[in-house]
């Protein structure tokens, strides 16, 4: 980690300083717009040099902690190795210069990977068709569930006004189905951590739109009775959503289509090792049941055969008439997909396997390893899939310190935190996942750290409270932030724009 | 093992020590007759070397023609310094930052990103972007709804201007709330929205969305809409080029009151490649007051416990993580990368490198534009001033022209004719600054030959 | 202005520090009369856009045919982590690390490389580089110059068989100091140096060159040469293909003895890519006792003040900025860039990686043979075992087949018949790990024809 | 900096960790090769996954000042910003791909952009002819001397024995004089930085076979009597070599040519700013005058005209049959020289002239503050050129401070050194380049730095001799290094190898 200080790009700026290597030397100016309409001060964008502008942001990028170089165990979030050919083969000139508008000829090479993709994708869910386009896995879901939407509207079903959701799901979950104007009816989780089967028999019925399940749940479960639940709600008359965020431990072993699921998002920006880019971008693609096919959203690539070969086009209105319709201007995260599909081919059939083997090994060895040496799991008397739960109710109660603070202090020990307090139903809880491409002396360290910090917890917890000492700054003021809002750099000595 | 680090002495003493026999044993949970049999339509895993090779196969079957086809996605010189920055490991395999003591690169540069939007559309704050431009003006439709407390009825006036694509995007995204997107024509001579054909009385409207430039790149009166709006009550919603905004007058100067009140768009022409459509970035700025129902993530500036200023997420009880069921959006993954990118570029280029970029592009459209227009059977559509696109009327259909000039290894422009049908074979052309003199000339010579 | 970031301000402001008028005015030691006027023959300035649109044009015009060329430079598969590691800015724009404190990242990487190069070469130690392959073998007869004290004659064997540019390189190199280069004639039936035709009573011979694989691709019988070599004491200098290591005996073990003496070799196939024939890196390995003849820097492991484990710079007392006139050799400046690509190279292939690589290539190449010996009027000239290449006879002259090959997309080979023209029509071909059975097959079918 | 322990890669290793990603999958063996000529057991290199390699070069990278994150005024290095557009443009397919004896034909593009560099070099260098082939600024040395022979030899001038080399030299000028068979006898500097041209008329002669001087010097000043010198040796019939490492205080201003030498290398690593890459590749071009011109070493880039196109190609032994040889198995350091290439193009002819402009500037400015700031100039009474010395004798003496103390101590301050001890004429020195591509904020925040150390070492000496105490080691043992050899890591438990 870079510790020292570095200031804003704008404290660098200078008025007049022009880098002229990326200017036009032009004299263009811009006399056929009338003055009205010109904008009459610059924007106060940061004049620095070229190497000013690289120097910042080299040693910017040194303040992260990221996949390559940390231990990342965030769970949810399958912080695995990133191979750099993905990236290297999606920006290959001929990809990444293409108009997204250019034609269906012009792209024949594009297009096929994402054919591929989509085939891909269909045997690793087990259902019907895949749609490629949505950005995120939240928009995945958003897509989703207006397709369970659009159906029950053709069904002239508009009664279906609700939304079963785990009390353990992802928060994207409930806000979807806010966005596709449902309401959400929470259903508890039971003592084992699989869905509260009883009560999800209470509560389904004519007003059920269906049910978003997650699964391997948030827990870090599999939920044993899946199939049951699926009978109840299809008897129902709902439809069923899979969560497909995590499907890492389950990749080539079991397939959400022969759950019985009408329609599911994957996280490609997880299982299929897409980088996360401090924040995104994503793809979430959905797979659907055959019923849910003709609400897909478009575009979706097809292939044809045209003169003696195989033509790839995009299906759009003309093709999926009652298709849910867009979700982006043009056809969702295309570089995205391009990544997952050179990691999928560079997997193969066996490979995915694999990392559902290996994933879960390691999520169970560390599991195993932190019981070993103490720690408490949220649900000992399951396996992990591939994350689980540690819980430090007990250390808050008996030596004042929370799940934030050993997350702070992890820092310190080299380790990226695992999520805390997610999912919201267990008390000061870690959700930790591993994945497989992390070493088992990696993991054996990563327990070497908790028990350290164990041992430092029931010795001065104040040292926790302090965390963390070894990063380029101490622990931040979240309440600060947000009662005192600073937004963006006062780059002009206008009147107080934040605060 | 790709990517698995395991050796088979490893894999046994891990199962030791978690007390199973086998890998399999670990998958004992599944009920056995979900166990699925096996992944026949996955081809068999390659090494990289033979990925390589085919992936540069195909991408070779790409061609790049001299392009002149904008729509909502332009050709810009990246320099390059942006990429080799932005793919960084440290930026590009981080997490969102949750964890803000280990994450202040990216979270620092997301300060500086919100702050450079923020200056771009002169608007009081930005947030740390959404996925696209089209999903964001969804969001700020959303948005609006939520933030317009005063108005009751959700009609939201959308031009007929504003990209088509985005049109159809808002529409599947918002459709569900019980929002009405009523189109507003435009003129068949200026290519706008004519102010002077806005009703006098047009009752509750939430808000109106204004693009600038819109979508045959032209200007909209945009002070006399925004003054239009707001005396309605609506709050007005901005659809910008940020490109344009080096040139133009930012939304946060529309009109004689305090301008926009939401601006929205796509960030790609900043800094981020054309690739088959993405990833792109959509941005989101607004007034002070209505932060607290912004979508998406938004940094603050803070201190640490030595009063050490730092960076972290905040306003988080806006979002899904936190809000659930009540988010402002359920947005989680956004583009960060993307706007990492941008950061760099407009920091690379600088205000005046943009306001060239700008210029130049804009000149370049306006010399084709001539040269075009000096053929026969080639006229202007609109007479309204442009930013980096116009809108032309060709003799004869548009589709066929398109595979002539694609013979000639020119990308000629976007059809508009499926789009617009009333406006007969028009075509939509934009010429960045990324052509030259002989590349307009090529253009218009070969437009020439395929009219004659 | 490009790369200078001073405002006319800053440039008042210091030469107003300086106490000077003008720039001009610090130019005043210069006698006027040698002020140069100006730089005519170079073009103005030009934005980066415009340099990249330039430059992709000339790239594009070199084609990639399909390749069964080697001859010294040879295609292998590069893992995309190399390059995106080795081009971080932090190794990249690096200086020599002569601060050790604030350059253990290039110190430790290069204490890894001499270990991988010295495993690889199974040597005692290895320097942290050398220009290229040619070159570094004329220091390896210059240091064996220095390290046989007991050798005056200052006579060097050269067989033929030794890569032609490599014998040229030699000689302009070394002609100064009073060393003799003998020419070690081949074998026109195995294509390497017989043993048996050694002399019994050489002479004092101070050092004895032997290529493995030699530049035909053939074995040489290393542990006979070594053993006469040695035998007559004179040093062994090894001069090896470094992906062939992973599969034929390494120099460390030639012979009875101890093995080479100095080992030296092009790293250029150690993820390097071909680059129209440079930035390659030369690399050298040597027996401990010789280590302070050694040209080039050398990295030692040391502690700090507080006895942690460090890397620095060592044994400087060797190079010109100490020893002047009385170094090792004249080198500074090295090719530490690609000794960091092939350090990750090899760490991304490990043994296990390399091994194949070495074997798949082995193994095309002798399929190529099989399938072009198969072709009338093709035929091996050696009978030799082989690694990665080998040498064919045709019947018809080499330049006219590989200009029709090559009018088939295809690189056939290197040409022998001028550096060898006692071999006839002789024509070098290797295909490694990156040609599949589809690619030779293409290349026999397209020699066929040309042929026929 | 990242300042946590990195293990080496080999401790990462793990016996059977195969990284498939980059094996064959093939079942190929060497059948045909004889037993005797295997290898018997496999060099032990690291078996690591991917992953794990690309963490540990990533943090390792992070153990590095360099251009992109520090300032770097080490003088005679010319560390200036590294134009990202000169890596990524000479890394394009058609150049890297290319194998170097593949047909001209197959070259032309990148043969055009060598043509056009040596046109450059040409211009700026005022000499007749350049080859681009020498890989270093010391093989350029070579080549340039060992033409000067050449031309000895051809004119039957054998008893020329001797070259002049100023006292305040570079290392690889006498050390080039011995590879080419001569011996050196070193001019000594008067008062003012310049050559005793005294001195000088005193030794030459008829042994004296050519001079190599350095203009401007490594003093940081240009020899004012540098036509004089030119005479004196030409009049003897020596050839003047000029040491042109360091163009960037002379560019466009003035010319070698003009000032009578014969040939000339340059450091494209230098003045044209390719990257240093933590200790090459460079690229040592040379020029000559005319009548060195058939020494020149080979290959040479010529132009001619074919079926009304021009067309590129090399000349080689055949076009030169006087040339001084070959240097390298191909063609020199190619990708070094696009990059200089497209750098040249960036700045074009005016901006060649205002890197001499802002590099002397900066220079002067520095001096000048330091100067103010209370530091002794070794050379007070002259110009600066691109750099500048400052001499610590005094603080020596008076506080017993060494240029190493400070050196160490700018580290901390977040600056890299400038060259210590070199010039050996110059006690206790530190050799300053600052380079045009710092802003004045740059070099005044140096300044700060340096007064502030001159503070510590008036105060507690100690501080200073204990620095560095923020990077990832304090200060190393040189001498331990070079008494316990240790070069290699053990990887096997084989006799000890080194020590
Ligand atoms: C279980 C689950 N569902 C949904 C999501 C939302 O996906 P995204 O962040 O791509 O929108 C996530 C990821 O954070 C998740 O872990
Ligand atoms: C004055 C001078 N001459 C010669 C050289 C040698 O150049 P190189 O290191 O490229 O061999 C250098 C660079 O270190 C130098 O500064």
């Amino acid at each position: 980690m870079n510790n020292t200080h570095t200031p804003l790009i704008f404290e660098h700026s200078r008025p007049g300083r022009v880098n002229t290597t990326h200017t036009q030397r032009s004299t263009a100016t811009a006399h056929s717009i009338p003055g009205s309409l010109l904008r009459k001060t610059p924007p106060c964008l940061p004049e620095v040099s070229e190497m000013d502008a690289v120097r910042h942001y080299t040693r910017l990028s040194q303040k992260n902690f990221s996949i390559d170089t940390h231990f990342y165990p965030l769970g949810s979030c399958t912080m695995k190795h990133n191979p750099r050919a993905c990236n290297s083969l999606a920006m290959l000139p001929g990809f990444l210069r293409r108009h997204p508008l250019s034609s269906e000829q012009h792209g024949q090479g594009y297009l096929s990977c994402l054919w591929d993709l989509q085939e891909i994708l269909k045997d690793v869910t087990g259902m019907s068709a895949v749609s490629l386009t949505p950005m995120a896995g939240a928009q995945g879901e958003f897509a989703g569930v207006a397709m369970i939407r659009a159906y029950h509207d053709a069904n002239q079903n508009s009664e279906r006004t609700e939304i079963l959701v785990p009390d353990a799901a992802h928060g994207t979950n409930p806000a979807t189905a806010t966005m596709c104007g449902y309401t959400t009816r929470e259903i508890p989780t039971d003592g084992n951590g699989d869905v509260d089967v009883e009560a999800l028999r209470a509560v389904v019925g004519p007003q059920t739109a269906g049910i978003m399940l997650t699964n391997p749940s948030t827990l870090g479960v599999f939920d044993r009775r899946i199939k049951d639940i699926a009978e109840i709600v299809h008897d129902a008359g709902g439809l069923l959503y899979y969560d497909g965020a995590n499907l890492n431990a389950i990749l080539g072993k079991v397939k959400p289509g022969d759950m019985g699921f009408d329609v599911i998002h994957m996280n490609l920006h997880k299982t299929f090792s897409t980088p996360h880019g401090g924040g995104g971008p994503g793809a979430g693609p959905i797979g659907v049941s055959k019923r849910l096919q003709p609400f897909m959203p478009i575009p979706v690539v097809g292939k044809k055969n045209a003169a003696d070969k195989e033509v790839y086009y995009w299906l759009t209105e003309k093709d999926l008439p009652q298709s849910i319709g867009r979700l982006s201007a043009f056809m969702g995260n295309a570089g995205v997909l391009l990544r997952a599909y050179v990691y999928a081919l560079l997997l193969g059939r066996e490979g995915m396997t694999r990392v559902a083997d290996y994933a879960t090994l390691n999520a169970n060895y560390l599991m195993a390893r932190l019981s070993q040496a103490g720690f408490d799991m949220a649900l000992p008397q399951r396996r992990a899939t591939h994350e689980f739960i540690l819980t430090l109710k007990r250390q808050a109660r008996e030596q004042g310190v929370t799940a934030m603070d050993f997350a702070k202090r992890l820092l310190d020990y080299g380790f990226h935190a695992p999520t805390t307090y997610f999912p919201l139903i267990v008390p000061e809880c870690l959700l930790i996942e591993p994945t497989e491409s992390e070493s088992k002396e990696t993991l054996d360290a990563f327990v070497e750290a908790m028990a350290a910090i164990q041992q430092e917890a029931e010795g001065d917890a104040a040292t926790l409270k302090g965390a963390p000492y070894t990063m380029p700054l101490r622990r931040l003021d979240d309440v600060k932030a947000a009662r005192e809002l600073d937004l963006r750099y006062k780059t002009k000595p206008v009147s107080d724009i934040n605060g | 093992m790709p990517f698995i680090p395991h050796t088979e002495e490893d894999t046994r003493a891990m199962l030791d020590a978690i007390g199973a026999e086998s890998i399999d044993d670990l998958f004992d949970e599944i009920p056995a007759k979900l166990r699925a049999q096996s992944l026949d339509r996955i081809p068999m895993g390659r090494n990289e070397m033979a990925v390589s090779r085919l992936l540069h196969e195909r991408a070779a079957d790409d061609s790049q023609p001299l392009s002149f086809l904008g729509a909502g996605a332009y050709e810009h010189h990246i320099p390059a310094a942006v990429w080799e920055l932005t793919t960084r490991g440290e930026f590009y395999t981080a997490y969102t930052p949750y964890q803000a003591e280990a994450s202040q690169g990216t979270l620092q540069l997301l300060y500086e990103f919100q702050t450079m939007m923020a200056e771009l559309t002169a608007m009081d704050i930005s947030n740390a972007s959404l996925y696209d431009g089209a999903s964001a003006l969804a969001e700020a439709v959303l948005m609006a709804v939520r933030a317009n407390r005063k108005s009751k009825s959700r009609r939201i006036l959308m031009p007929a201007t504003v990209h088509p694509t985005y049109r159809k995007v808002v529409d599947t995204i918002v459709r569900h709330q019980g929002i009405q997107l009523e189109i507003v024509d435009f003129d068949m001579h200026g290519g706008h929205v004519d102010p002077d054909n806005l009703p006098a009385e047009p009752g509750d409207i939430t808000a109106m969305i204004i693009p600038q430039p819109n979508f045959f790149g032209a200007l909209e009166d945009v002070h006399a809409l925004t003054d239009w709006a707001q005396s309605n009550s609506a709050l007005v919603i901005g659809v910008v080029n940020p490109t344009a905004m080096a040139l133009i007058t930012p939304p946060g100067e529309w009109g004689n009151g305090n301008g926009a009140d939401i601006v929205c768009g796509e960030g790609q022409p900043l800094g981020v490649p054309l690739s088959s459509g993405g990833p792109y970035f959509g941005f989101m700025c607004c007034a002070k007051k209505h932060v607290r129902q912004m979508p998406g993530r938004i940094i603050g500036r803070t201190t640490d416990l030595e009063g050490k200023t730092g960076y972290v997420l905040t306003l988080q009880a806006r979002e899904q993580h936190i809000r659930r069921s009540k988010a402002t959006s359920n947005i989680c993954t956004n583009q960060g990368l993307l706007t990492t990118a941008a950061t760099i570029y407009l920091s690379l280029v600088g205000p005046e490198g943009l306001r060239q970029t700008a210029a130049h592009s804009h000149s370049n459209t306006q010399q084709l534009m001539e040269k075009l227009c000096a053929i026969d059977g080639v006229e202007k559509c609109f007479d309204r001033p442009s930013f980096h696109e116009a809108a032309l009327r060709l003799a004869k259909p548009v589709d066929e022209v398109l595979s002539a000039l694609d013979a000639e290894g020119i990308l000629g422009g976007y059809d508009l004719s499926t789009d617009y049908p009333q406006l007969g074979n028009a075509m939509l052309v934009c010429a960045t600054e990324t052509k030259t003199e002989a590349d307009l000339e090529h253009y218009a010579a070969a437009l020439q030959k395929v009219l004659a």
